[in-house]
């Protein structure tokens, strides 16, 4: 095994779907470039809607934008300070397991007709499934860091997770019969667009995205007006980094789900191009991105909902909505009305 | 039972709470018993006040109350004229007006901002703090200062308004009339906020009299108190505006009603604006002290400058009460002078310390999430507080 | 006594037609600032905003003027203005540190030995550099090191606050 | 201020042409409550003063009414002498509520002693000793040489 195979077989082991994808492209490093662009435009869009200017002074031609790149050099250098008679070991695992669990179901979401990297006939299910991992973490750094302020936060952010996951399911169920099929690849492979399918649980779908990842009216696991930090009070360092980060995971995620299910995933790509996924994949993200950008205006908008609120949300509008989804695409099914683009 | 019970300590560093603490039992989210802990910022006024002499008090009861400094000023100079036994000529009590409601308007936007910033809406504070810099600018062009004016000085004030002033004060305020639409409709009636606000905290009109409260505070409970309509003093008696008297009691009411205030505010500074009439700014027995040379400069500058005698003001022994309607409610101020160039004692009850007592009355069953829309609904400064 | 959560208003149907109508006109004002209006605050310190004239900023001492009667010292209310025994007579020394720019002792001085000066952002690197002797307050404060640009404001009624160079 | 002045007198107190009342502290109860029944339903501020030579501290409680429209426009004052040495007051806060945080800083500052009042600390920190308000609690003043 000359050193040029050696190279040779690990650029091709690189560019197999199953490395790539959960590494590259919808995987770790896009995410974390898009988490920082992210965070940076919020804090832009909110101070233009504010009449003032943001994040300037770091690369100031280029409206601040490595601000963040400084902010996650202070997270890394920063020192991460344990607190004495917190649970240690779970201190420390909680945000890295909440950052990690995070990313998972992008290992199930394709990028193009042929480039997925695990496929399975209910893809769609195993996503969700593995979407409700990561925010049990919420509720092991609440209890970990042995303060009452992110006690409370960690049961707040428990009573949300409970309210949010059920119109979630029944949601995506919702929009899943009308395409027959629960393996994601189909479903983006129909070219449909599931919002005019079904609007209804594109709605439902919507908000249980900014729901869950705390987009700003269902802030309340964190109100730092209430209970400081929520569950993330005692954290500093990149410990604290990563918290912050993994909701932006997490709604990466949710929303690329979202483009595939109501947005037609790369809709617009005919089939000479599908084969080759950069274009049908940008085009994926251009549309997660859209989603994204509307998610983190709310901050701008809304003040902060109380708890009470967020679950009479979840429990009564949203489960009531998702069922009349859920109706609504038996109707339509049952009808055998010609389901048009 | 009493494992269920959990005591939280919410502040003095808490973003949720300013400059003081409380002490909350919580059962589960509600709040169980609720005791506020002052005197952080407490800075012995009253005793300061006794080595100061009379004018040089003027800062230090602008201090405490730092989002509306002119009442508090007014207030104590109103005290200390009737012990002088000085009359402000007729416009000097109008600029004071103007001062007072221009300080009552940038004073509601900056609690306007603290309650958006407590309920989490970040554009709601950051727009009332810009909107504040408006009027402070107006503010700033009329005496000199931003924040700490020292504008009114026994028997009148110390400046004239420039010429260019009423053209720019009345751009100014069609600019804050359109803002106050925006404001509606993006943080007041916002259905998120109304959810937040409405039936919290909510203080029926016989527990408002009862506890003594004062300002917004209270005539959002439905009682027609306002010493400017009640005892009207200065010129209020000749300017025509209503009281903001609203009867639900609850946040939200206290918040609508603080911009309803801005609105009759407005009014009234377009009629002084109008009916201002010209003439001295100081009262005769001082402004014959002060030499010609510097009458010429009064007249060419509009700057007043001090006569000698403002070094070493001896009023008659005695004492004087008054009491004046600031931006958070009602200041009252009791002066005792024993004829010597220092005060004997100097009583001031700010606004905010006439509602601390609100706040274990009202916390009580409300959720955690309560505490800062009620705390930010009260307008509650607590330097203004402590004094 | 825990209050009903109406996060939908009851008024029936025509609460959940206000709540969403409530939603939507917040959104579009949002969506109206972050296109449409300009922003109002300015780079300080590369910009700085004209001030009035008539400013009440750090105060300046021409001491040739001065009479000594001492009536800064005793009018100020931060004991900042102490006098200073310079030969037969008495000069003031100011503590830039305690003054609060009220502009009593300009106002009182007889002489107009005290003048308003606009700068107000002066700093230092310890504080008994801000004790300054007759001579070095008569010398009046530093240059800032830089020279910001200057803007003055004009109120608008669409903006509030328009920044413009000064023509004058 | 005249059909005021009668109002009080008709129940019963001696009220001076400037609208005070000079009352004993072992009356001020019944006196306070006579005053709260004419309207005054709420206290403005309780001022203590302390006058080290004739050994006596004074207490003027300044009440006002919010209900009745004819008597908010008055102040009504009342005054109670109370002995330097052992200075104790019944508590009016059973009458008016809102005298609460007003007692607690007087008592705080002066040393009196409100008996029924529970608040006791507001202003100073817990380990502060000494009557900050009194006269002979000296503060040092700065003369205007250097």
């Amino acid at each position: 095994m000359s050193v040029s195979e050696l190279i040779r077989w690990i650029v091709s082991l690189l560019l197999k779907p199953y490395v790539f994808a959960p590494i590259f492209f919808p995987g770790i490093a896009t995410a974390f470039i898009l988490i920082l662009l992210l965070i940076w435009l919020e804090r832009k869009i909110a101070a233009k809607v504010q009449l003032r200017y943001g994040p300037l002074y770091v690369s100031k031609r280029f409206g601040g934008i490595l601000q963040l790149v400084a902010d996650l050099l202070r997270y890394l250098f920063q020192e991460p300070i344990i607190p004495k008679n917190a649970d240690k070991i779970v201190f420390i695992l909680g945000p890295i397991l909440l950052f990690g669990t995070a990313y998972i179901p992008t290992a199930l979401i394709p990028v193009s007709g042929s480039f997925v990297p695990f496929r399975s006939e209910v893809s769609l299910l195993v996503v969700i499934a593995l979407l409700s991992i990561s925010p049990l973490f919420d509720l092991v750094i609440g209890w970990a860091s042995n303060n009452k302020f992110s006690l409370i936060g960690g049961l707040r952010e428990g009573y949300i997770i409970v309210s949010y996951e059920i119109p979630l399911f029944i949601s995506t169920i919702a929009i899943a019969m009308l395409y027959g099929t629960l393996d994601l690849v189909e479903i983006a492979g129909q070219n449909k667009w599931g919002v005019l399918l079904n609007p209804i649980a594109a709605l439902v779908f919507l908000i249980v995205t900014y729901m869950s990842t705390a987009r700003f009216p269902f802030e309340i696991a964190e109100a730092e007006s209430e209970i400081v930090m929520g569950p993330y009070t005692e954290y500093s360092g990149i410990l604290y980094g990563l918290t912050m980060g993994a909701s932006y995971v997490k709604m990466y995620v949710l929303s690329l789900l979202f483009t595939i299910l109501f947005l037609g995933g790369w809709n617009p790509v005919f089939w000479p191009f599908t084969l080759h996924p950069i274009l049908p994949g940008l085009i994926m993200l251009a549309k997660a991105l859209v989603v994204m950008v509307i998610g983190i205006f709310l901050r701008a908008v809304y003040p902060r909902y109380r708890i009470d609120h967020a679950l009479s949300i979840g429990w009564k509008l949203l489960l009531t909505l998702s069922f009349l989804a859920v109706c609504y695409s038996l109707l339509i099914t049952y009808l055998q009305v010609v389901v048009w683009v | 039972m009493s494992e269920r019970i959990l005591e939280l300590y919410i502040g003095p560093q808490h973003p949720g709470s300013g400059h003081m603490r409380f002490h909350i039992k919580v059962d589960g989210d509600i709040i169980v018993e609720a005791q506020p802990n002052i005197g952080y910022v407490h800075r012995a006024v009253e005793k300061i006040a006794e080595t100061k002499k009379y004018i040089q008090i003027i800062p230090l009861v602008e201090r405490p109350s730092l989002a509306d400094t002119a009442n508090p000023n007014l207030c104590y100079i109103l005290a200390l004229e009737k012990l002088l036994g000085v009359e402000p000529p007729e416009r000097a009590s109008y600029l004071r007006v103007l001062l007072a409601e221009m300080n009552r308007i940038h004073s509601h936007f900056y609690g306007i901002g603290i309650l958006g910033i407590m309920l989490g809406s970040s554009t709601a504070f950051m727009w009332g703090f810009a909107d504040r810099e408006i009027l402070i600018d107006l503010c700033q062009l009329l005496t000199g200062a931003r924040i700490t004016y020292s504008y009114i000085i026994p028997g009148g004030v110390r400046r004239d308004m420039p010429k260019s002033f009423v053209e720019r004060a009345l751009k100014a305020l069609r600019y804050i009339e359109k803002r106050l639409k925006d404001y509606d409709n993006l943080f007041i009636e916002n259905p998120v906020t109304k959810a937040r606000l409405e039936g919290v905290g909510v203080l029926k009109k016989k527990d408002a009299i009862r506890l003594g409260v004062v300002g917004p505070n209270l005539r959002a409970s439905g009682v027609r108190y306002d010493v400017r309509k009640n005892t009207p003093y200065c010129v209020y008696d000749k300017l025509d505006f209503d009281m903001v008297v609203l009867k639900e009691g609850d946040s939200y009411a206290r918040l609508r009603a603080r911009v309803l205030e801005i609105k009759e505010s407005i009014k009234i500074i377009r009629q002084i604006l109008k009916e201002i009439p010209e003439g001295p700014i100081l009262a005769e027995n001082y402004y014959k002290m002060i030499p010609p040379k510097w009458k010429d400069y009064y007249s060419s500058t509009g700057i007043l400058k001090f006569p000698a005698i403002f070094a070493r003001l001896k009023p008659s022994p005695g004492e004087a009460v008054a009491r004046v309607e600031g931006g958070r409610g009602e200041f009252f101020f009791y002066v005792i002078s024993d004829g010597t160039d220092k005060p004997y004692r100097l009583r001031m009850v700010s606004p905010s310390y006439r509602n601390v007592i609100l706040f274990s009355h009202l916390l009580k069953g409300h959720r955690i999430a309560d505490i800062p829309a009620i705390y930010g609904s009260l307008d509650y400064f607590p330097p203004g507080a402590d004094r | 006594m825990l209050q009903p959560t109406h996060y939908i208003p009851t008024g029936g149907g025509m609460g959940v037609i206000s709540a969403v109508e409530g939603h939507v006109r917040a959104l579009l004002t949002g969506l109206k600032y972050l296109v449409t209006k300009p922003r109002i605050t300015i780079l300080y310190p590369e910009q700085a905003e004209e001030l009035p004239q008539g400013y009440r900023g750090m105060p300046v001492y021409h001491k040739d003027k001065c009479i000594s009667c001492s009536l800064c010292a005793n009018i100020c209310p931060a004991n900042a203005m102490k006098m200073v025994k310079i030969g037969k007579k008495k000069y003031p020394s100011i503590n830039y540190n305690r003054c609060i720019f009220c502009g009593f002792c300009v106002d009182i001085c007889p002489a107009g030995a005290l003048e308003y000066s606009p700068v107000h952002d002066y700093a230092s690197y310890n504080l008994e550099e801000l004790e300054f002797s007759p001579e070095k307050f008569a010398e009046g404060p530093p240059e800032p090191p830089f020279k910001p640009e200057i803007l003055r404001i004009e109120t608008d009624e669409e903006v509030g606050l328009k920044y413009v160079h000064p023509k004058s | 201020m005249q059909e005021i002045a009668e109002r009080l007198k008709a129940k019963g107190l001696k009220v001076g042409e400037d609208l005070k009342i000079v009352v004993p502290a072992s009356k001020i109860k019944e006196e306070a409550r006579k005053v709260r029944d004419v309207g005054y339903d709420h206290v403005k501020s309780v001022t203590g003063i302390d006058y080290p030579h004739d050994g006596v501290f004074k207490i003027i409680y300044h009440v006002s009414s919010y209900s009745d429209r004819q008597l908010s426009k008055s102040i009504l004052t009342i005054e109670v002498e109370i002995s330097r040495d052992n200075p104790q007051i019944p508590s009016l806060i059973d009458i008016w509520p809102s005298v609460k945080y007003l007692e607690a800083e007087t008592s705080e500052l002066f040393g009196i002693e409100f008996q029924g009042n529970s608040l006791k600390k507001v202003m100073l920190p817990e380990d502060f000793e000494g009557f900050p308000l009194r006269r002979d609690f000296k503060i040092p003043v700065e003369g205007i040489e250097k």
